[in-house]
């Protein structure tokens, strides 16, 4: 029930340049068959999840990820994105940026209506940002980015009726900003509400009303036809979509448990449904399903606890000596095998991570390498460090000579995270570093969360994982007064570069790009964190399916994907 | 010399119901009895099922919770003391049990179960404790080497006679006999019954004799009272009630008991039809509107019934 | 000559213990004569209980193992099956056991466990059932009989449900009840009430009746002949009078002399040493009662006791009877009264 | 009768507020709290996430809290779900029938397995009949539950595709019909046949003992000798004493059936009230949270009720009042 | 005074002691025989052999060996992190065991304790305990268990124990109550009351001993319940962490379709294992029921 905007990206970029780790041919991303889609076909979605969906078809209000999966069907954002994520004009509107950076104007195109008939106008997108900014909001989706609207931060406190920085004129909506941010190309809200459709709900009450829940109204290529509550839902085509009629008459979607999810696509009782890391090598094995894949927008990493997260000040004070000197963390970084353990563990479904922006992302640096794995180097630089061992019992003693235990928190979750972490502690003991599983047992989702919040003393380091969003700045993780920077390492030089790659020259891109190289230069330098992996992820799809493109957005252009012959 | 006197013994038992199960009523299991043990003598408590027999006998020993009355042996009166108080003279009263099979614990030998009494009293080194118990194991004909042994290694009568052994070994004054031998086949009963008759003698006890077989008490008692419903209703020696009755649930008990004779037994049946003619029409004469029995009254020095 | 209802002969019953047969009930044979009393008495143990129930056929077939002749009306129960013998059992041979609670079903009202004995072995209507079964409530003395018709057993005292217990084994007037110790869970007055009614249902049935109890007051009470077992065997047989007047076996004496009774009131009773040996454990030859009166020299008893007929009617097992003295025991010596009168 | 059912209500008062509190306690005692899942969400403003929790209350002691919270749930107001956006008693209501239904189809399949095993065991002890249900008991006694529903998933669902294998209900049919039910009931055989088939061996041993137990009663004896023949002793004396127990056990098994059903629910993704309870832990719903529990502690007092109810009405010796 | 001859005369039931009878009974019964034969057996090697085992290399993750099938390298094959399966099930075993027994003997005491006192006293005592199991009852278990997990910052083996502990317990002290309450009915408590035998004696030296059959047959049975008790836990990811590897563990790597199906080495010895040793105690634990029931008893 996490990052919903970690969906979006693109491998494309990556073309041209070093790709030695991240072999994107690794997967094919369409669907192979090229056969003319049939009348009237009819397509299963599996959606796999071990609870049911809740319910909730609306972008401003849903929380969990498969309440996402359901929306897309029927309802999508107004402005689409190119393969580098930035918003083209080709989707419902079309949007212009002002000389001074500071005013966007989206334009929705005339044939777009909502599944009722009714337009969708400016007057809608502006009232989704009345919605999220609006005091009886109980989502999380009022971000840091909207605040930069004009008005909008009055309105939030209540102080105003309005927005003065959204005008609407028709079809058109303008956004005015109080500075220039070059994230506004990538990061802008551009899900409209139907607001006459929804209006006379008590915004309070929106999230619980029927118009979200049980009918909602979108402009997808799908519309509602029935929903069971948490387990289906009955589509059928929406003539009238913008991009012209669906392929595919209807489509229903299903929930089905992760463990079951292979047997189903074997079945033909799903045609389509992503695929977890245990049950690759079976779905691998089905002559009836094509498997596709793509770089997922996430990292996993190894994070060094530098101090604690002074809630007064809303600063980050780097104030725990114990991993300051960066011998040991690059020790530590050289001490695993991250090669072994996409190839082994995740069956070639992870690779390791050479920075902490993913490798679909223009901005990655190609130039930083991972670490490599390399005891020798470990042990030499512990040794030079100072970390050696004084008492021969094997494990090293710090420079001081005493005991040097190392805490390790990791999340439980799957099944591979437990020999993942037992793998890491067994490395570093090799190198004779005393490491130990915090608890001895892994820590579940909320409460591992909580000590890390909590910035609890018992955590040395910890192996966490973080979706990245569609904007590349990172200053939510990284700058000093981010409450998720949960190493709380703090360093000028990374205060200076974050603030130069969300300044106004950033909307100059190779400025943007050489900002984020520097950036990433130091934090493989420094290693505050070592990013262990990088992921594909992957799904199967029924050969009889033609059509759709599991990369980035366009997974979810419903509209295009067709079936060409009937299910069994 | 009076050794027991029990004076408008009371004891009732709450009956719960109601909302929030309070006491709704109570069973007056023992209703207003009085009577007197001297020294010696072995007094005889008969009646029906239910009729509140072994609750007296509990009372004495405090094994059930006095209501009201007094209980006075060798003049303290036992019902008001606590349970504290009142250990001191456990030593001097102790009780059989109806059942041999259900009142010695299966799990222990008969050493311990013998010596249970005398390890709460005294403290005596094994050797004397072992002493003691193997000296009461003869004394109730068992053999020493029976220490060892487990009560089901026992016929019921030497059962019961373990039992006895237990109840002897702090030398007691009283001893109040709950049915010692309803529960045992005749030729066992035999057995049991002169036993007790001779440590009577022996040493010098009193028994307060619980029992619903007349044939029995007549056979042990020298006294005995007949009660009826948590009440006496006649009480004298056992000549004059067997002999005599005057109270009509007496005369009625003493018609049941069967005879050993089968030349009278017609008789005997129209002595009973004649009877439960006579207590229908009678009834009023010998209990009051409640159903309950009048308080007694002497007829002669030695003989009380329970009359208007 | 009266009419005989129920022979018995040499019926020997068998319990399976450990893979091996042993006999509780042992060559037994007599008689039931219409508008008879016969009295099976003995202590705890000796086979009175199997007899009963190897009459009524309701051993566990696959333990117990049944030889030698039981006639009825012409027919060896023992070589009849069992829907044969269903219309027999609760028709021609009712039974009254011992422990009225635990004999009736808890689940089901008195009236409609009476009612069951008619529902199989008669045509009757359902109102004409219902009849007869209150008739035969009023008939035990049971004072309301439609309520108690109505009533489950725990609701009632003692001494009725042995009564309802009792309008169950007479409802469909058999020729013969078995009643196995009636009374003995039951109070004096109780008792004598319900014996007291059995006479009186047997004089207006003419039925025989098979009395089971250890105490032979109730014997002397109710009794018009007596069956002595010791050991599964009988080891002393005859008319009431002649019993109790008479008492030949030392088992029977023993017993008679046990009795605290208003003859030998004040003085010893007589302790019968050791007790009934059980049936895998027993020794089958020479006299079973031998080891209970040491004092009696071995050459008293038979080899292999018979029953030796010594009056009218009258047999005594056994040889010992002729040398049998009470032994004199310390101080107060045993008052025998079977030899008083 | 009412009035011992208004007293045995009164009883559950108590029971339910301390429940009600330590369940409340033991909620707040989970690390994070709803809102913790938004934090691994980088786009998720912290400062907006502390003003949420503020207004959410999230930040109150827990007796305040509680006091909230209690006075809405006497109303039967059990608040707002976090994760769902709606009132907790919504989101219960359609999963908590479906196990309901579940738990019923379970107990009649349990019983229809066991009534007839049992008895036949029980009536023919050491026979072969009796070893051979005696063995399937004993292996259904060692092996757990899941492992057994796994393999009959993967058998059935797949395998054979006799059954769905996941869901309460087709999405296709309506609502009302006749297919809907069908369906309904299609999706509930093999979770329940799954459970009954292991849960079941214990009931087994249960009537089988009872039988055993009570052939060598006394009554029994009563009964055979009256002449009744040998079915009918069993259909009208041994049967009714022994289903006493197996009857008054009924009340406590549906509630078992209801608080336990997380497994089972889990394997078959059926949406009952198991699988949600495990969903909402995890995601610190913490209304939902104690809302089940509340509820499955009230029915498994209910069920208490039920089989107390339910003895009194087939025993006569137990009366109540 | 001899009132008869100091013969002891044994009397039909002549039964022996104690250990005599459950020896003599299990020997009567072959099953229970091969049940206690197996269950020694099993039980000396896993203790044995765990003790020779390095528990921390058999925990070891090594990627060259991942999801092997049986060799005689790896007797039961490996895991998903190239662990041995057939170690993993030793120590898996022997902390199976052990937990079932510990949550068995704790139970047991608790159980024990409340159960007696509120039997032996009744009242007032016997309400007050009996309120409180019927409010423990009345506590949905598996809820509370998944709540209590998910709190409880250390999951170890103790904790686990204590948990279950917590739950478990009141049917054994219901039972031992109910058996207490009739028992204290009985004379010979009666006849130690009238002795002057103080309460705390009598509970202990009277009364325990003589529920102690009873609490010998509970416990050996539900030594055998608990031995899947953690296993359905483990399952829904509410179990130990795997580095204490136990059967449990072993059998929800069948959650995962690919192991249920094609990688049985992992879970179906667990299983059998299972189902074996809650067999075999259990039907030691019958042949101990029948020792216990002279009713039943096959001797
Ligand atoms: N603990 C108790 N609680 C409630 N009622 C009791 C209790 N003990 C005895 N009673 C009742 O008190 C009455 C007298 O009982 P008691 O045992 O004294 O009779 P009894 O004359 O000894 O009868 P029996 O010959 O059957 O032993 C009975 O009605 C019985 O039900
Ligand atoms: N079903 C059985 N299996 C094995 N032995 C049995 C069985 N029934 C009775 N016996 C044995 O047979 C002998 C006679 O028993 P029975 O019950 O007939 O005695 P009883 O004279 O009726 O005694 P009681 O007066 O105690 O009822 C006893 O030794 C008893 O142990
Ligand atoms: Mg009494
Ligand atoms: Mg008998």
């Amino acid at each position: 029930a996490c990052s919903n905007d970690t969906e979006k990206s693109s491998t494309k970029e990556k073309k041209g340049k070093d790709v030695e780790q991240v072999d994107t041919s690794l997967f094919p991303t369409k669907t192979t068959n090229q056969g003319e889609p049939i009348d009237g076909g009819h397509l299963t979605y599996g959606l796999v999840s071990d609870t049911p969906f809740e319910g909730i078809l609306n972008k401003v209000f849903y929380q969990g990820d498969p309440d996402n999966q359901v929306i897309t069907f029927f309802d999508e954002d107004l402005l689409d994105t190119d393969e580098n994520y930035v918003f083209t004009n080709d989707g419902a509107a079309s949007y212009e940026i002002s000389d001074d950076n500071k005013t966007v104007t989206l334009t929705i195109k005339d044939n777009v209506n909502w599944q009722d008939g009714k337009p969708v106008t400016g007057a809608d997108l502006e009232y989704a940002y009345l919605v999220l900014g609006s005091k009886d909001y109980k989502g999380v989706r009022y971000d840091e980015q909207m605040a930069l609207i004009e008005g909008m931060e009055e309105y939030h406190a209540g102080k105003a009726d309005s927005i003065s920085g959204i005008k609407v004129d028709g079809k058109k909506i303008t956004f005015t900003f109080k500075k220039a941010n070059p994230s506004v190309t990538t990061g802008l809200w551009t899900y409209p509400l139907h607001k006459e459709y929804l209006s006379d709900v008590p915004i309070a009450k929106l999230e619980s009303s029927d118009k979200i829940r049980k009918n909602p109204i979108g402009y997808g290529p799908f519309k509602v036809k029935k929903i069971v509550q948490g387990e289906a839902v009955e589509f059928e085509a929406f003539e009238g979509y913008h991009r012209g009629a669906p392929k595919l008459d209807s489509v229903t979607l299903k929930v089905v448990n992760p463990s079951v999810a292979v047997k189903s696509l074997e079945n033909g009782d799903i045609d389509v449904a992503s695929i977890s890391a245990d049950q690759f090598d079976q779905a691998k094995a089905l002559d009836n399903v094509e498997i596709l894949g793509k770089v997922d927008l996430a990292y996993t990493y190894i994070g060094f606890k530098f101090g604690h997260y002074d809630e007064k000040k809303a600063e980050n004070v780097m104030d725990n000596p114990k991993f300051e000197d960066k011998r040991l963390r690059q020790a530590m970084a050289y001490a695993i095998n991250n090669e072994e353990v996409g190839e082994k563990m995740y069956k070639g479904l992870r690779f390791p991570a050479n920075s902490v922006i993913t490798p679909n992302f223009k901005y990655n640096n190609k130039d930083v390498k991972p670490y490599e794995y390399d005891p020798e180097k470990a042990k030499k630089l512990l040794d030079e460090a100072g970390y050696v061992d004084t008492n021969k019992d094997g494990l090293r003693e710090d420079p001081d000579g005493k005991e040097f235990k190392i805490n390790f928190a990791s999340m439980s979750g799957g099944d591979i995270a437990e020999p993942l972490t037992n793998y890491y502690i067994q490395q570093w003991q090799e190198v004779g570093l005393d490491v130990q599983m915090l608890d001895g047992r892994l820590h579940e989702f909320n409460s591992f969360y909580d000590l890390l919040k909590k910035d609890n003393e018992e955590v040395d380091i910890y192996q966490a994982a973080w979706g990245v969003a569609s904007d590349p700045d990172p200053s939510g993780l990284w700058s000093r007064s981010a409450a998720f920077n949960y190493t709380r390492w703090v360093n000028d030089k990374n205060d200076e570069l974050l603030a130069k790659g969300i300044s106004e020259e950033a909307f100059d891109d190779q400025y943007r790009i050489d900002t984020y190289n520097e950036w990433q230069e130091l934090i493989h330098e420094e290693v505050p964190i070592i990013p262990t992996l990088f992921r594909y992820t992957t799904t199967g799809v029924n050969k009889r399916v033609s059509g759709y493109d599991y990369l980035a957005e366009r997974q979810y252009k419903w509209f295009n994907v067709g079936v060409t012959e009937e299910a069994k | 010399m009076t050794l027991l006197k029990v004076d408008n013994l009371k004891v009732h038992f709450p009956i719960r119901g109601g909302f929030f199960r309070r006491v709704v009523d109570h069973v007056k299991a023992v209703d207003g009895v009085s009577f007197e043990l001297q020294q010696g003598e072995t007094y005889g408590l008969v009646g029906e099922s239910g009729s509140g027999k072994s609750t007296t006998g509990k009372a004495v020993v405090k094994l059930n919770n006095v209501t009201s009355g007094q209980i006075l042996f060798e003049g303290r009166d036992l019902a008001a003391l606590s349970r504290k108080e009142i250990k001191p003279f456990r030593k001097d009263i102790q009780m059989i049990f109806q059942d041999p099979y259900s009142s010695l614990n299966p799990k222990k030998r008969v050493l311990d179960i013998i010596a249970e009494p005398l390890r709460n009293f005294e403290r005596l080194s094994p050797a004397e404790e072992k002493k003691i118990v193997q000296d009461f194991l003869d004394k109730v004909g068992l053999s020493p080497e029976s220490i060892h042994k487990y009560p089901h290694e026992f016929s019921g009568g030497q059962r019961q006679r373990i039992g006895i052994a237990r109840s002897l070994t702090l030398k007691p004054k009283l001893i109040i006999a709950d049915e010692p031998v309803s529960a045992l086949d005749v030729s066992v009963q035999a057995q049991v019954l002169n036993f007790l008759q001779d440590l009577q003698q022996e040493f010098n006890l009193t028994y307060l004799f619980v029992g619903h077989d007349l044939g029995v008490i007549r056979h042990m008692c020298d006294r005995m009272g007949v009660m009826y419903r948590g009440r006496l209703v006649e009480e004298g020696n056992s000549d004059e009630i067997y002999d005599n009755p005057q109270h009509i649930y007496t005369k009625r008990l003493i018609a049941a008991i069967p005879d050993l004779e089968p030349e009278v037994r017609e008789e005997k049946v129209q002595l009973r039809k004649k009877l439960s003619a006579e207590y229908e029409s009678s009834y009023s004469t010998f209990f009051d509107e409640n159903g309950r029995a009048y308080d007694l009254k002497p007829i002669s020095s030695t003989h009380r019934v329970a009359l208007q | 000559m009266k009419k005989a209802i129920l022979q018995i002969e040499n019926l020997t019953t068998s319990f399976r213990i450990q893979s091996k047969y042993h006999a509780a009930v042992d060559d037994v044979s007599f008689t039931v004569n219409e508008n008879e009393i016969v009295a099976v008495v003995g202590e705890s143990g000796c086979g009175k209980s199997a007899l009963a129930l190897s009459i009524m056929q309701l051993h566990n077939k696959q333990r117990t193992k049944s030889e030698g002749t039981i006639h009825y009306k012409g027919q060896n129960l023992l070589t009849l099956n069992d829907t044969q013998m269903n219309k027999v059992r609760g028709k021609e041979l009712g039974m009254i056991f011992q422990e009225p609670l635990t004999a009736l079903n808890p689940l089901m009202t008195i009236g409609k466990q009476i009612e069951e004995n008619l529902d199989y072995h008669t045509e009757l209507s359902r109102d004409e059932k219902k009849n007869r079964t209150i008739e035969l409530l009023t008939q035990v003395g049971i004072p309301y009989p439609e309520r108690t018709y109505k009533q489950y057993p725990h609701e009632l005292s003692g001494g009725m449900r042995q009564r309802a217990m009792i309008s169950i084994a007479i409802a469909c007037n058999p020729a013969l009840v078995i009643a196995d110790e009636p009374t003995t869970a039951l109070d004096v007055t109780i008792q004598a009430q319900i014996l007291d009614l059995l006479k009186d249902i047997q004089s207006k049935t003419k039925m025989g009746i098979i009395l089971i109890t250890h105490d032979l007051s109730v014997v002397a009470e109710v009794a018009d002949r007596i069956v002595v077992m010791y050991a599964g065997q009988v080891v002393e047989t005859g008319s009431v009078k002649e019993i109790f007047n008479n008492p030949l076996h030392p088992y029977t004496r023993s017993l008679l002399n046990s009795i605290p009774s208003a003859i030998n009131e004040k003085n010893r009773l007589h302790v019968i040493e050791g007790i009934v040996p059980s049936i895998a454990k027993m020794d089958r030859k020479g006299c079973r009662f031998q080891d209970r009166i040491p004092w009696i020299p071995k050459q008293a008893h038979e080899e292999s006791p018979h029953l030796h007929e010594v009056g009218q009617d009258h047999f005594v097992r056994c040889t010992c009877y002729k040398e049998f003295y009470f032994q004199a025991e310390g101080d107060a010596s045993t008052h025998d009264i079977t030899q008083s009168r | 009768m009412w009035k011992f059912i208004l007293r045995r209500f009164l009883v559950m008062i108590p029971q339910l507020f301390l429940l009600s509190i330590i369940v409340f306690m033991m909620a707040k005692a989970m690390p994070g709290d709803a809102l913790s899942g938004q934090e691994i969400n980088p786009r998720a403003n912290p400062a907006e996430l502390e003003r949420i929790r503020e207004d959410l209350g999230l930040n109150d002691p827990w007796y305040q809290q509680y006091i909230r919270w209690a006075s809405n749930a006497v109303q039967g107001d059990f608040g707002i779900s976090y994760t769902h956006k709606t009132p907790v008693m919504d989101v219960i209501e359609d999963r908590l029938w479906n196990t309901v239904f579940l738990a019923l189809v379970t107990l009649i399949f349990t019983y229809m397995l066991a009534i007839p095993l049992g008895i036949l065991s029980g009536r023919y002890n050491d026979t072969w009949v009796d070893k051979t249900v005696t063995g399937y008991s004993y292996i259904g006694f060692g092996t757990p539950i899941f492992i057994f529903a796994l393999i009959m998933l993967f058998v059935f669902g797949f395998a054979l595709d006799w059954f769905p294998s996941g869901g309460s209900v087709d999405s296709k049919v309506d609502e009302g019909t006749f297919a809907y039910v069908v369906s309904k009931i299609n999706h509930l055989i093999l979770p329940a046949l799954s459970t009954a088939l292991i849960a079941t061996t214990s009931t087994i041993q249960y009537l089988r003992n009872e039988i055993i137990d009570n052939k060598i009663k006394d009554f029994v004896r009563t009964a055979r000798s009256k002449g009744v023949p040998e079915s009918n002793v069993y259909s009208r004396h041994i049967l009714r004493n022994s289903f006493l127990p197996i009857a008054a056990f009924l009340g406590y098994e549906i509630t078992g059936l209801i608080g336990g059903a997380v497994i089972i629910e889990t394997i078959f993704s059926y949406p009952g009230l198991g699988q949600l309870f495990l969903s909402s832990v995890s995601l610190r719903d913490f209304s939902v949270v104690t809302a089940i529990v509340m509820m499955t502690g009230f029915a498994t007092l209910l069920g208490t009720l039920l089989s107390d109810i339910i003895l009194s009405a087939v025993d006569p010796r137990i009366r109540i009042e | 005074m001899k009132v008869e001859s100091g013969k002891i005369i044994q009397t039909k039931d002549v039964s022996p002691s104690g250990m005599k009878i459950i020896w003599q009974e299990i020997k009567k019964d072959k099953l229970a025989m091969g049940s206690l034969i197996i269950l020694v057996a099993i039980l000396v090697f896993v203790y044995g052999a765990s003790f020779f085992m390095d528990a921390k290399e058999i925990a070891k993750v090594d990627f060259l060996s991942i999801y092997m099938e049986p060799s005689s390298d790896y007797w039961l094959g490996t895991d998903y992190g190239g662990r041995d399966v057939f170690g993993q099930l030793i120590i898996g075993t022997r902390n199976s065991f052990t937990i079932s027994l510990f949550i068995t003997l704790f139970t047991a005491i608790i159980g024990l304790s409340l159960g007696l006192l509120a039997g032996y006293f009744g009242g007032a005592t016997d309400n007050v305990i009996m309120r409180v199991i019927d409010f423990v009852i009345a506590l949905p278990q598996l809820m509370f268990i998944v709540v209590v997990v998910t709190i409880v910052p250390v999951f170890n083996v103790y904790v686990f124990i204590l948990i279950m502990t917590m739950f478990l317990w009141t049917g054994k002290a219901r039972l031992i109550r109910s058996k207490a309450l009739s028992e204290r009915e009985l004379d010979y408590i009666h006849a130690s009351q009238t002795l002057g035998t103080p309460h705390w004696k009598i509970i202990l030296f009277q009364l325990l001993p003589n529920v102690s059959s009873l609490i010998i047959v509970n416990f050996i049975l539900n030594l055998a319940g608990n031995i899947g008790l953690e296993s359905s836990l483990t399952f829904l990811g509410f179990g130990l962490p795997e580095s204490t590897p136990s059967l449990g563990t072993l059998i929800s790597y069948a959650r995962n379709p690919d192991v249920l199906e094609n990688k049985w080495w992992i879970w179906v010895p667990a299983s059998l294992m299972i189902l074996v040793l809650m067999l075999s105690i259990n039907f030691v634990g019958q042949a101990l029921k029948r020792a216990a029931d002279a009713r039943q008893r096959r001797g």
